[in-house]
């Protein structure tokens, strides 16, 4: 099994959710994240005082798939989460060794 | 019945003799307590109406039980400036109203309109600032600062500088007795009035030292400045200090709370120094609905500020209201228009600040002009206090955090200046006396005093207390530090 | 003493001679001034008092010192709307008090309702929208609606249809001058008082056309749709004009504030379109706390606007605010009660929408029914909002963002119409004249006028500064998009 | 014209006879309704000021229109609680106003200081029952509760312990009528004022059983608890029932409101239980600015209350202004120092909470004593709140969550106590027949009934609609589990 | 070492929090995350307006442990997270490579 | 490719993020978490209910780094966070299989 880590735009989520939901994937969890790159943040000003922010700000999604998958998950967050422009985004692929799901103690595969 | 306004009498050369003669009065006080009420009665006239009025008047159904009750027994002995109560209840209700409007401006309103604009890990200590105030200062106005603002020193020689030392505890006060100057009045309600002013100008210095402040120093602090520089200005401006009887306009406290609070804002902004991070680090309001909610019942509680310093339920009251609204309306747009061009977008913070800018330059001015002269006060303080709080803060470079000089003392400097130059006799009669130089004069007295005491008062509590939070303290923020609590 | 009521002389057929006479006297005036005020006093009594009647009251101590000294030298010239000034203390308490609570409704009242119920990234864009409102109806009162709407015009064949120009920037408003219709209050405080019900008007608008529209584009719509749907329909129901004479009750707005924003916010609704994402994303309130508040304010503040459209502190005032508070609690527990049934949980947000159905559905009511009457509304207003903000914006599908129209338009015709069948003479002798069928043609020329005028003037906004803003701009944020700041 | 206070008249002794023959007049009514005005209007002077007098003052300018009319036509019977109302219009634009302060307390002040107070997960649920509460007990005021409290019965044999059902409904309640205690007013803001009280009261109680009561059991309870506890406790101190005849002061509330919620509070807090995890769980408050918010809403609204309880802008109701004041600083100031020693940081939530502790413990003192008097009474509250609140609920280890108890109950009875021994006859004559013992008598006599009441009608909900909400809603969170909905 | 995510019910955070420190944990972190799987949101209704919320409140905990304590790990999260009721929730394992305490520069185990 | 994942304390974020860049990662991606570990948390006490907090507010950040790289990120990220204070927290190291730029498509090393 293999994690798939993708960093995108807000906006994205519901497209990308989906995207994931259609190549298979059940579930998947996600968190607001800030984020630093090329993509620079706007700068914020209020009497006089300027200041530019450096982080964006990202949502990170992670879902934890089968190696069989991985290929056809990761393309299919690629078209959902792109816009063209800078700051769409990453995604990156971790071995996962093990997985349990709580309520049943099923491992492996079936417990995604 | 229409009172006959203070400030308006001591403006007219003619009544000096009428002063001069109630000092006189004040020194028999001293001598004989019994001989006074009369005495006081004949020589403050018109200040006071004659003691035969007092009785028919005290006899009407519209007078106070209690006053009914005094007319029928010896009125006991009265502090020289104190006179017999003649209930305007017309009056009476609206000054009632008033107070309570003035306190929504400090608590909540102003602990709002500051607590949105710090960093989140400040806001319980930002809001908390002004609510301790509040509570601080309402017992040292009852133990001595009413005494020291309105009380009528029995030396001729010192009452233009300081009341008296009579009235500490409210000592003498009675249900039955008002304040020469607005004899329609109980006392009770014109202390608990002019209270709330007491309260709200050191609050407003908070703005300066916000978010580095230990809160055991500013309790400190705001105790020794409320008697030493409050205390002393007040009764120089509205108490018959000198002042006063020098024709200095002040309609609603342009000079007493703002210039005054202005002053000692940037005095403790040098002294206090910056915040840690300040010029690198985010400092932005981290919620500006708190400060518009705070911008918006500092605006309504505005009307018992500027309205409710006539005193009375009459036109002078309603053109105070009414100017007051569309200065704050001109100074908002004018602050927007300013900003929407040097920053390509107008902001909630810029239509606040705007607004109180209006408010702080009207209120000297509330009662004197006529409503083309409050839109133009309120177009010149917006697009002004912008110029202070954006441009003057980045060239000499201090740390002003909320704007308290910025907004309070430019805007006070300026509606103060104008008042000279806008005052309509056709809107208030004392506005005859009107001049740029008496104006010039009562700010410049201001200025130094407040500069200098406040200084002073500074480096008291820094060789005792201490000033500011320790650094680590600082960057956990002041919620935690001082006070245990945190947003949850 | 008792105000005359403009709205009741003009429902009372035997009036409407002194009021043609009031045109002729306007006519005169025109001709020539100096004649005008006599002219105007005699022919309009009962709604002034006769001329000697004045000068003794001005002579009165109640009277303001102004117009004691007016009374010594000759009075000069006034206009046909105005009449002198014979202080009514106790009145003029209440309405100084009235005007701060209908300020307190929109800012930061209204501003906070409808701030909660949009999403967190446009918070502070919304909140914005009632303050700078609030700053520009202001100004715009001041250079020209108020002589609009409540000056008289000099011809005879236009008074009915639209105020006077002479007013403008407030030019010959003194402080002795009172509005005809209003004799006890000084007109400055009449000026401001209105003033509050012209700003809130737009701002309930804005709740239709929330989290899409261009802040300039607000701007511009405010100050267009101010001078050509809110003052000439003031100037119809309350201004002496066409409605007013057809005896169209209207105690304290029904018809010129929440019909008229209601059905401008529909039209706007329809004309803007849709928020990106309706129907799919979720578009919950972010913050019903807010919400809480900003109902809880337009509860408290609508006393000033009920009761305080008594023009004094009396019985019909104390009957005005009773039904207020019995018709609010009416509606929000029938609001409740259906939402209950309906959605299987009765919710904060049905509550507070539910009070404000009542709060609107009884402004035209206020003075005239009796408490039962009262609650008869409240009950019926509440459970017919609920079916109008959420099945007939489900059925015909618009997207009127905070339902303006759901809950403004629909509760304003159901009070209109209401007050026709309820209006209690026992409460209030104007009640007599009450019918339905006048109500229901002072509904239909306020839709059909409010309606087609904002049509066109968003078809103004359109072609020159664009109506909504950018896609990308409605997906970050309005807050960000348009003004540059962030909650934090 | 003062108003002759009722709770004054009937502390006398020598009006015993007046109101016995009241009571006379009361069952007169009952046979012939026509006669009862005249019997009344005799038996009970100085009550009511006889028929003539009526009918001249009616003739008087200062009576509201519907009045004068009235004069006119033979006046309708009236019940025995009323009067003919002679308008004191300065009184009643004070009374109006307060009557807005007074709600302003309950929404949105009550709901923010214990919504803030509360997990964030349940803010939402106990805003709604400030708000719910205020919608629901309105409609049975004016339905039964107000005819019981306010009305006086007919069989002089229950008249000392409940009121009359005559006005159920508000029936004979006419525009023209006032309240035999106060004349001044019109019987419809009479009406509208007290039910602000009776709104605040179940209000307070919901602090104790936050977080965890359902949302249909506090509708069921509110209503039981308004018309068997609120309404027999209010006539008998206000209502001229037994207590008051027996002597017990309160000027403003302090028995009927803040001692009854207090041990009401207790008795819900001890049958209920603790909330789910209560003493391991983090249940620190979780937005203290709403609590600022909510606390400075309540001070200022507290004017109203306490001020407003003379009924008229006069001497006395300044007194309590200031009194309320003074006592409300020294309270916050006490608890936050006994706080800095024992938990080492002074906090919000404490300055908080001593404000309110001291405006529970002046209320009913406030027109009483004199400031030196309040300051004490401030003082001792702020600490004693401190300990009931602290100490006395570790050691019973009671979950009163907000400390409806600790503030309200200890609070109350240590200003029904102190009202005993500090008031100042020379404040007001009333002053004079205070005693500790009847005080003491007063506060036993609420406890017992109160607390006896409350547990009945407790068991009623429980075993009909149930009491706690079910434990996974509990730990879901009320907003989602009894309304749908959530803070975003 | 290895690294156990597990994302559970938040109400559960305290009991599993516990469960980690009686199998030898030492330290882990927390975050609030937004989960999308087996078990569905609630709807929220707003004045007509219907809403199906995609995501359910989870918390998502990450401790970083020896090799030899995992097995004692997953067993204790299992045991602690579980109601049996569907959205208890996942555990996943992943290998670490490093681990290094800033404060004192201590690599391998001995950082954790 | 390797995943640095950093625990540190809130006021540090800044500097690590310019030890970071200059160590040449060219991004990353934030998260507030709540940490658990020898550092506790401060007691909070409330009209006299005591509760002592379990978890102290920590930031997470993630930087996915060429292999070559770690060590160099690995240190400059030890020397900005640290305080010598128990809790300036841990650093940990994970492989990465794949990463990709959505915008671009690129994968690799050259994705970051
Ligand atoms: N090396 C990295 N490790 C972890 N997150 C990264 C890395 N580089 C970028 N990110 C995340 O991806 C987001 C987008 O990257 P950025 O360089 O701004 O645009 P693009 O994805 O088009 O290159 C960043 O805001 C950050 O959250
Ligand atoms: N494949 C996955 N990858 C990552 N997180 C997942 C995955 N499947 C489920 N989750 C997380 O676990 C939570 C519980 O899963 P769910 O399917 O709802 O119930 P259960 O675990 O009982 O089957 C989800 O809300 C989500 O946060
Ligand atoms: N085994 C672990 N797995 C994951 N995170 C940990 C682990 N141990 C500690 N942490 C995180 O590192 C932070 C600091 O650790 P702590 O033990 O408090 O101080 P120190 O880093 O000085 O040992 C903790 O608050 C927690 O967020």
């Amino acid at each position: 099994m293999k994690l798939i880590i993708a960093i995108i735009k807000p906006f994205k989520l519901d497209e990308v959710r989906e995207a994931f939901v259609k190549a298979g994937v059940e579930g998947l969890t996600v968190s607001e994240v800030k984020g630093y790159g090329r993509q620079k943040g706007q700068t914020e000003i209020y009497r006089g005082a300027e200041y530019q922010v450096n982080f964006v700000p990202k949502m990170k999604l992670e879902a934890v798939v089968d190696d069989g998958a991985v290929a056809g998950a990761v393309e299919a967050v690629k078209a959902a989460a792109g816009t063209g422009k800078i700051g769409d985004g990453k995604i990156f692929v971790l071995n996962v060794e093990e997985a349990v799901r709580i309520r049943t103690g099923e491992t492996g595969s079936s417990a995604l | 019945m229409k009172l006959t306004s203070f400030k308006g009498l001591i403006t007219k050369r003619l009544i000096a003799k009428g002063l001069s003669g109630l000092m006189l009065a004040a020194v028999l006080v001293g001598g004989g307590l019994m001989a006074a009420p009369s005495a006081h009665a004949q020589d403050t006239a018109p200040a006071a109406s004659s003691a035969p009025a007092d009785s028919t008047e005290a006899a009407l159904p519209a007078s106070s039980a209690p006053a009914a009750e005094a007319a029928g027994t010896p009125a006991p002995a009265m502090l020289p400036h104190q006179a017999a109560l003649t209930l305007d209840t017309g009056g009476a209700a609206w000054i009632l109203t008033s107070t309570a409007l003035v306190l929504l401006m400090t608590i909540p309103g102003l602990a709002l309109f500051y607590g949105g604009m710090v960093r989140k890990k400040n806001v319980i200590a930002t809001v908390a600032q002004s609510f301790a105030i509040t509570a601080l200062v309402t017992v040292v106005w009852m133990v001595c600062t009413y005494s020291l603002a309105f009380g009528f020193n029995a030396s001729s020689a010192l009452q233009p500088y300081i009341g008296s030392f009579d009235a500490f505890f409210l000592n003498h006060v009675r249900v039955d007795t008002a304040y020469t100057a607005a004899k329609g009045l109980p006392e009770m309600l014109w202390i608990t009035y002019q209270m709330t002013f007491a309260i709200i100008t050191p609050a407003l210095i908070a703005g300066a030292f916000a978010e580095r402040m230990k809160f055991s120093t500013l309790l400190v602090f705001t105790t020794l400045w409320s008697i030493f520089v409050y205390a002393p200005i007040c009764h120089w401006v509205w108490g018959g200090g000198f002042l006063s009887t020098a024709g200095v306009l002040d309609f609603a406290g342009g000079t007493v709370v703002h210039i005054n609070a202005g002053i000692a804002g940037l005095v403790c902004a040098l002294v206090l120094g910056k915040r840690k991070g300040y010029g690198s680090e985010n400092m932005a309001p981290h919620n500006l609905v708190y400060t518009m909610i705070g911008a918006s019942l500092l605006w309504v509680g505005w009307f018992g500020f500027n309205a409710g310093s006539e005193w009375a339920a009459d036109g002078i009251a309603s053109a105070a209201m009414l100017n007051t609204q569309v200065a704050t309306a001109g100074a908002a747009l004018s602050w927007m228009i300013v900003e929407w061009v040097e920053r390509k977008k107008p902001g909630m913070l810029g239509l606040a600040s705007g607004a109180v800018a209006g408010l702080v330059a009207i209120t000297p001015a509330a009662g004197f002009v006529n409503p083309q002269g409050a839109l133009i006060i309120g177009l010149i303080a917006g697009a002004g206090c912008y110029g202070s709080a954006v441009w003057l803060k980045k060239i000499f470079n201090y740390d002003d955090s909320l704007d308290a000089f910025g907004v309070h003392g430019i805007g006070g400097i300026i509606g103060a200046l104008l008042t000279g130059v806008l005052a309509d006799a056709s809107i208030n009669s004392l506005g005859a006396g009107a001049s740029v130089m008496k104006q010039a004069m009562g700010i410049g007295v201001t200025i130094v005093w407040s500069g200098v005491a406040t200084f002073i008062i500074l480096m008291i509590c820094k060789y005792t207390v201490g000033l500011r939070v320790s650094e680590e303290g600082e960057v956990e923020g002041l919620d935690a530090a001082l006070h245990g609590e945190a947003m949850h």
